[in-house]
């Protein structure tokens, strides 16, 4: 069973047809990439995916529960996390409480309990900055836990959505243009980390790019979004080979 | 004389010394770029260009005169432009009046409609979703918007700060063919950017920028094949 | 050595224009009192201090006066702070003479007294009045709900109408929050017919009335209460307007007797404005207190509780003539046994109705 | 000795009030404060203590509310209610006023509760206005309120006291404008005090507990926290519910500080709300022990030293800031916003900070 | 034919809301700030006139135009020395505590300037009064003036947005002020020009309020500010039209509540109406739906 099953997804705002017919399995484990021209879709497959918006038509299994017309948070925690294109932290919250929102659902008290300072309060927030300082590490932020998130550069900013997004413990990670604003430099040390993300947490990663460095290094799939549907699919080789994803997407 | 000239340039965001003594000049007609790490100051420094906010000390130089002191607005009639990082196109204006918006100083009315047909012919999406408020277009379709918009001021100079983020590799290419094109056409540029192969490729001079610091510049070709820039931004 | 004597009032904000009538009277009266030799041969100095119309900055006002050194203090002009301000005269033996503090919570304590009527006599002095002189038989009221002393009239009215040979067709309210538009409820005294329109509030919200009712072409009579006083003296207002109006009151500022000619010159001199009923009061609180203060025979050097007792002690044997009636006595409850004049107003003076 | 920046900083909040308390109750009960400083001191606790509360609002939730007063309205009212109504049943003026608490903070989270469900559905200035217009509600409603109590029960109207046909010998309790008169006079600096301490301790560990980080997080950016499953609905009704609570508990030490209650636009209503506002603003959006310094030193200047000048001797200029002290008052106003606010203003300072230390 | 005379009351009541809200949202929909001194800038546009024309004698039409431009250089200057500075401060309540700042201001240099008593004010509309059903429907010649004025001026209003350079960088400026800058559009002027034309609109409401409803004094702006407020918002912040007929709306509302439910009531009514239309209608009867685009 897939871990994300898609099938005949779609919506239109007022004429336009975003996404149509959309269809896509991902497998547990798997780094799948979704890429096509700017304004095809593949942000709005996520904003779908993860309930912003309601589908005109299609189903949606995660680990084959069908989440269809869910509601955001009701979707996260059923474990699909993201990130967004232009991006979404806490400004004023700071690096490791970002992380640490991330894990709200996961790490419960009753409400009196924070005023209070009973001990299961205490337990469970030092149990969250434990796992968070871990998490952070991994994308070398720890060192910037104090700071406040919107201080931080952009390309940080980046990198804690994504140590936000997994700290809702997803079962399937959607990244949005994670290399967006990074130099190649940094993208490459971009990918190491969402692989290692995957290796070590055994995570479902699937993620919009147009750095195709990035796409052709990591990706195990490929999905192509051209106006709202589907012009290839497969594994990422061949579909970048695609003559018709060439002239749509790729270029010469 | 350059058009454009930097001299001991030193800008602070409350306490934080984000450009240290920047100089550096743009001749006429030159596309020069600026490249350097996340957070090195560049969109700092293409934003005290366009008066946008002010510099401690240091002179900025725009055809021999002296803009420090010159209020952003008045920098656009003398023939200056920006494309802003993250496009700030205006979210709830038409597509058509955000092009508009872009030619507020121009004088010759005449001369806008020939303007339009060129940003549309560089850019046929736009004219597709003319009426269609910016906010709702896609990532890619805003920074065209944001491009075009640029242009209808007709400037003499354009500063552009990441034009390809988020683009399509096929749009991507187009940006550069249309900034070389820009330039041809008679408009210097320069150019802030991520994509520093790219940029270093069209561009006839560049300055590389670390933490607020200009550390290395020359001609684009050259510097492309300097290893360390290579290793450092190139990620080779 | 000096009487300091206090006073609380709004100065500023929506009531400001009553606290200042009552500040600039009790100037006059002051300097009055000083140039004629003072109080048992003291002079008199005045403080008065802003409570904005409301309970807690008049509370502050008082703690104020009190730390200035205050030994009597002629306030609040408005009933709400009047009240808070009361319990705290209480404990300290303070004498509290109200000009205006018409509520009768505020003259609760035996240590508080005042210059005016209280709401409940007016309400029922007028319901009277009107019924006894025949001048209508369907009355409509139009009251303002957010104001104490409007209700506190209101109440009594419809009270004492019951017993009157009138009938009230229609009573309706207003806010202050809403005090511009009367056209709802002047529709509603016309529809029911009413030939007198009863009035229990202040001038300016009675100019608007007046002036709607003349532009729906409303012509009843309206009746008036003490706060209807000053009508004529707003600043623009077309007199014609208010020809015919009744009002009961004490005072008028165009009577002809000498000292009211000679209160409202200066007063008009000094200010630029017509004195209006609040200023007649406390021009006479001033001087009430000093006829108990001379009865009492008190002396500055004595404490605030102890003129205080002899103050209240003395104030159930005077008799008071003055601006705002003649022959005032007083009882240990602290309200004023006077009566009103009723007045009407004709070419544009008032003239005593008969 | 602290684990932390914050919790040091919150040491400090709880030191000021604490300090406050420890100077002024002695010289207040030896009789060494003056008049009017001794009865400014309830005044700054439930100023303080609705600054803090709207501060949980504002600063915390990040949502504008306009009718805070509202909220500090029913508790006032329903405690006030309680406490002249049991006057002759419970003896213990300080057990009523205890019961009075708990019922004020009751009602009026119960009304938050009420308001907050439909308010929060809405965003940023029509939220602002939304509260607004309840505050004016609450008020207005209190305003046309009789109730009345005889040998036969307790009686309502919302016309007049005589709609209440009450025997000759019932009492009116609420008496519509003129509200409820002879309350208890409970208040004190101590009570004051300690409620202040509750309510900065409950807002101080709410924002550092896992519905805080929650709360802010709404606040930062909605739709990022909606993505990794915060309730948005419920954590905004959350922080609206512990606010207008808190409101109310400052609305209790208002009502039994005054012998008589009333609810006017200057009190309860809009005047009021924005008056809290100004309080939060100045003292920090978000910064609660700001919220408890801002409303002092204001009421002070506008209360004590103003008050003050005329009393310096007959200097004309002394005499005309105490006779305009909302004149001078608006004008510190914007001063002071100016200065603290102003972007080139604070570039200003910092470039002066800046000097003085070496360049990098 | 009371119910018919209700509706004419509310509707005179709602023109005088509707023309301050005019003012009201213009300045708030472009300069994104709730100006709380608008109703005290009628204040003094008021007062302008009727010192102008009970005291120098001078017409009232002549009156007028010194109100408008004595308001205008007003607006400017609050705006210019109180609100320009805290353009681009951290948070947008520094400026609107600052405006609280202003309103107070004014209210007291009124108080010290013109004194606490209500002045009556004469009304400047000479046109005689529309009589309808042999006389028992009368509408007033103020009403008939107030409403032309309010179609003129959202008539203008609209145009001038639409249609000009200024009005469609006052639509670039509500947006994104930087950006706007990025344009050539000069902000501060742009800013400045909105809190002319809405403080001169300020002096016309002012005038006419005071046509309608006589009484005079120094808090005289305050409650049909706040009244204008809530219409502006009623209609849809920032929407010209939107004020007009939330303006309309909140006075027949307000009649409505006083004739048929509870006089005393009648302000809880009013924004008991208003909450129920926004909680259907999230940003007011003609607002724009704002969708952010995630
Ligand atoms: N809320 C909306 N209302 C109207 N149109 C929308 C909305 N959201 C998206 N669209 C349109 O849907 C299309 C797809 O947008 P989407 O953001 O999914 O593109 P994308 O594939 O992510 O592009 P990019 O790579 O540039 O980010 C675009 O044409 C966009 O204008
Ligand atoms: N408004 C601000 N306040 C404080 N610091 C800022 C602000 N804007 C930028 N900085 C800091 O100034 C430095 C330079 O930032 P700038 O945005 O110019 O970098 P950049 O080179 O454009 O980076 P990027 O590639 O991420 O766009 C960074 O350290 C950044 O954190
Ligand atoms: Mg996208
Ligand atoms: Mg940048």
């Amino acid at each position: 069973m897939p871990m994300l099953e898609v099938k005949n997804l779609g919506i239109s705002f007022g004429g336009l047809r975003a996404v149509n017919e959309f269809n896509l399995s991902v497998e547990k484990g798997q780094l799948y990439g979704l890429i096509g021209p700017n304004g095809a879709g593949k942000t709005t497959v996520f904003n779908l995916l993860t309930g912003v918006y309601q589908p005109d038509s299609g189903v949606i299994r995660l680990d084959g529960e069908d989440i269809t017309g869910r509601k955001t948070i009701d979707i996260s925690k059923a474990g699909i996390a993201r990130t967004f294109q232009n991006i979404r932290l806490f400004g004023k919250l700071s690096v490791l409480d970002n992380v640490k929102a991330g894990m709200h659902n996961k790490h419960p008290y009753p409400p009196l309990a924070g005023i209070f300072h009973t001990p299961a309060w205490k337990r469970t927030e030092d149990e969250m900055t434990e796992k968070a300082l871990k998490l952070l590490e991994v994308f070398d932020l720890k060192d910037d836990h104090e700071y406040l998130a919107s201080n931080l550069p952009y390309g940080k900013q980046r990198k804690l959505e994504i140590a936000r997004a997994l700290a809702t413990d997803p079962k399937l990670l959607l990244l949005d243009e994670p290399a967006a604003g990074m130099n190649p430099q940094e993208t490459k040390s971009l990918m190491d980390m969402i692989r290692f993300v995957r290796d070590e947490f055994g995570m479902t990663i699937l993620l919009i790019e147009h750095d195709m460095k990035l796409v052709s290094g990591i990706c195990e799939g490929l999905t192509v979004l051209n106006f709202g549907e589907v012009l290839a699919q497969g594994e990422t080789g061949s579909v970048l080979a695609n003559p018709a994803v060439i002239t749509a997407y790729l270029g010469e | 004389m350059a058009m454009l000239e930097v001299k001991n340039l030193h800008v602070y965001y409350g306490m934080i010394h984000a450009i240290k003594d920047v100089s550096f000049e743009v001749n006429e007609g030159e596309i020069i770029a600026l490249i350097g790490a996340n957070g090195a100051g560049k969109t700092t420094i293409l934003h005290t260009i366009s008066g946008l906010i002010g510099a401690r000390s240091g002179s900025i130089m725009f055809e021999g005169k002296e803009t420090t002191k010159i209020p952003a607005h008045e920098l656009v009639s003398m023939g200056m432009a920006q494309v802003p990082e993250g496009r700030r196109v205006f979210a709830q204006m038409s597509v058509y009046q955000n092009l508009r918006m872009g030619a507020y100083t121009r004088k010759d009315k005449s001369e806008l409609d020939s303007t339009l047909e060129m940003v549309f012919k560089r850019f046929p999406r736009l004219k597709e979703r003319l009426g269609q408020p910016a906010g709702t277009l896609s990532g890619g379709e805003q920074q065209m918007l944001a491009m075009g918009r640029a242009l209808m001021s007709h400037p003499k100079i354009i500063l552009m700060d990441e034009p390809s983020m988020g683009l399509s590799p096929i749009l991507v290419n187009e940006i550069f063919d249309i900034i070389k094109s820009v330039n041809e056409a008679g408009t210097t540029v320069l150019l802030v950017e991520q994509n520093a192969r790219k940029a270093l490729m069209v561009a006839d001079r560049a300055y590389v920028l670390e933490t607020g610091r200009i550390v290395n510049s020359g001609d684009a070709k050259e510097l492309m094949n300097d290893d360390s820039i290579r290793k450092a931004y190139l990620g080779e | 050595d000096t009487f300091k004597i206090g006073g609380i009032g709004p100065v500023t904000g929506p009531a400001a224009a009553y606290g200042s009538a009552v500040k600039n009277a009790m100037e006059i009266a002051a300097e009055e009192i000083n140039e004629a030799g003072g109080i048992n041969g003291y002079q008199v100095e005045l403080n008065f201090q802003d409570d904005e119309h409301d309970a807690e900055k008049a509370i502050t006002a008082y703690n104020t006066l009190k730390d200035w050194g205050m030994q009597i203090l002629e306030g609040t002009v408005t009933s709400t702070p009047c009240v808070a301000v009361a319990a705290e005269t209480v404990n300290d033996g303070m004498f509290q003479l109200t000009p205006s503090g018409s509520s009768p919570s505020c003259i609760t304590n035996e240590n508080a007294f005042a210059v005016c009527f209280s709401d409940p006599a007016q309400g029922t002095l007028s319901a009277v009045y009107i019924g006894t002189h025949g001048l209508a038989e369907k009355v409509a009221v139009i009251y303002n709900s957010s104001d104490v002393y409007s209700t506190g009239i209101y109440e009594t009215f419809m009270a004492e109408a019951e017993n009157q040979p009138f009938e009230v067709v229609s009573a309706e309210a207003f806010t202050d929050d809403s005090s511009t538009d009367f056209n709802v409820q002047l529709t509603k005294a016309k529809d029911a017919g009413a030939d007198l329109v009863f009035l229990p509030i202040y001038y300016q919200a009675a100019s608007q009335i007046l002036t709607q009712a003349n532009a729906m072409e409303y012509a009843p009579v309206f009746f008036g209460v003490d706060g209807m006083d000053g009508i004529l003296g707003v600043e623009g207002f077309d007199t014609a307007l208010a020809e015919g109006v009744l009002l009961l009151t004490p005072f008028v500022a165009t009577a002809e007797d000498e000292a009211t000619a000679s209160f409202v010159g200066k007063y008009e001199e000094k200010f630029g404005e017509t004195p209006n009923q609040f200023a007649a009061d406390a021009y006479d609180g001033l001087y009430i207190i000093k006829m108990a203060a001379e009865l009492a025979d008190v002396n500055p050097d004595m404490d605030a509780a102890e003129i205080g007792s002899a103050l209240i002690e003395a104030m159930p044997q005077i008799t008071f003539d003055g601006l705002t009636g003649e022959g005032t006595t007083w009882d240990a409850s602290g309200a004023p046994t006077k009566d009103p004049k009723a007045m009407v107003i004709k070419d544009g003076i008032y003239v005593e109705a008969e | 000795m602290f684990k932390n920046k914050t919790a040091r900083q919150n040491a400090i909040t709880y030191g000021i009030i604490l300090a406050a308390m420890a100077v002024m109750l002695p010289m207040q009960m030896g009789g060494h404060l003056s008049s009017s400083l001794s009865g400014l001191l309830v005044p700054f606790c439930y100023y303080a203590i609705l600054a803090v509360s709207l501060n949980l609002t504002v600063g915390i939730l990040g949502e504008l509310s306009l009718g805070h007063a509202g909220f500090m309205c029913v508790g006032a009212f329903t405690s006030a209610f309680f406490t002249k109504f049991t006057a002759d049943i419970i003896a213990n003026s300080y057990v009523r006023f205890f019961l009075g608490l708990l019922i004020g903070i009751a009602f009026s989270a119960l009304i938050g509760f009420l308001i907050g469900i439909p308010v929060l559905r809405l965003k940023g200035d029509y939220l602002a206005i939304v509260t607004l217009a309840f505050g004016e509600i609450i008020k207005n409603l209190v305003n046309v309120l009789y109730i009345g109590k005889d040998s036969r029960g307790v009686h309502f109207s919302m016309k007049d006291s005589i709609s209440l046909h009450l025997e000759p010998e019932g009492t009116v309790i609420v008496a519509g404008p003129q509200g409820i008169t002879g309350i208890d006079r409970t208040s004190s600096f101590l009570i004051g005090g300690i409620l202040l301490l509750a309510a900065v301790f409950i807002v101080l560990r709410l924002i550092q507990s896992r519905d805080g980080r929650a709360i802010m997080s709404i606040r930062d950016n909605r739709i990022a926290a909606e993505s990794i499953g915060i309730n948005v609905t419920k954590y905004k009704l959350l922080a609206f519910t512990v606010s207008a609570a808190l409101a109310g508990m400052g609305g209790v030490l208002y009502a039994h500080n005054l012998a008589t209650l009333t609810a006017t636009s200057k009190n309860f209503g809009f005047n009021m709300s924005v008056m809290i506002l100004v309080y939060v603003v100045l003292g920090g959006i978000g910064n609660i022990r700001g919220s408890v310094i801002a409303p002092v030193v204001l009421n002070l200047l506008l209360d004590y030293v103003l008050r003050k000048l005329q009393m310096l001797g007959s200097n004309p200029v002394l005499q005309f800031m105490s006779d305009n002290r909302m004149l001078i008052y608006a004008i510190v106003l914007i001063v002071i916003m100016i200065m603290t606010w102003s972007p080139k203003m604070i570039a200003r300072r910092e470039a002066l900070f800046n000097r003085g230390r070496k360049e990098e | 034919m009371s119910f018919l005379n209700y509706l004419i009351g509310g509707i005179s009541l709602g023109s005088v809301y509707a023309i301050i809200a005019l003012g009201y949202t213009m300045v708030y929909g472009i300069a994104k700030m709730l100006n709380f001194a608008h109703g005290d800038v009628i204040m003094i546009g008021a007062f302008t006139v009727f010192i102008a024309t009970t005291q120098a004698g001078i017409h009232p039409l002549a009156a007028i135009l010194l109100a408008m431009v004595i308001c205008t250089v007003m607006g400017i200057l609050i705006e210019r020395i109180a609100y320009r500075p805290l353009r681009g401060a951290a948070s947008p309540l520094a400026v609107l505590i600052t405006a609280i700042g202003v309103s107070y201001l004014l209210q007291n240099l009124a108080l010290l300037w013109f004194g606490s008593n209500a002045k009556s004010f004469k009304s400047v509309v000479t046109i005689p009064p529309l009589r309808l059903a042999g006389g028992a429907l009368i509408i007033s010649g103020e009403t008939i003036v107030t409403i032309i004025a309010c179609i003129v001026i959202m008539i203008g209003l609209t145009t001038f947005i639409n249609k000009t350079k200024p009005g469609q960088a006052m639509l670039a400026v509500s947006e994104d002020q930087g950006a706007a800058r990025l344009m050539g559009i000069n902000v501060n002027g742009i800013i400045a020009l909105t809190f002319a034309i809405g403080s001169a609109l300020a002096a016309i409401a002012g005038v006419l309020l005071c046509s309608s409803y006589p009484s005079l004094d120094p808090y005289t702006g305050s409650m049909p500010g706040i009244k204008a407020f809530v219409a502006a918002v009623f209609g849809g912040i920032g929407s010209i039209p939107g004020a007009m007929i939330g303006g309309i709306l909140l006075g027949v509302i307000e009649i409505f509540g006083r004739a048929y439910i509870s006089a005393q009531m009648a302000d809880a009514i009013v924004f008991a109406v208003l909450i129920v239309v926004l909680l259907v209608r999230p940003t007011g009867l003609l607002g724009k739906k704002i969708q952010e685009k995630v």
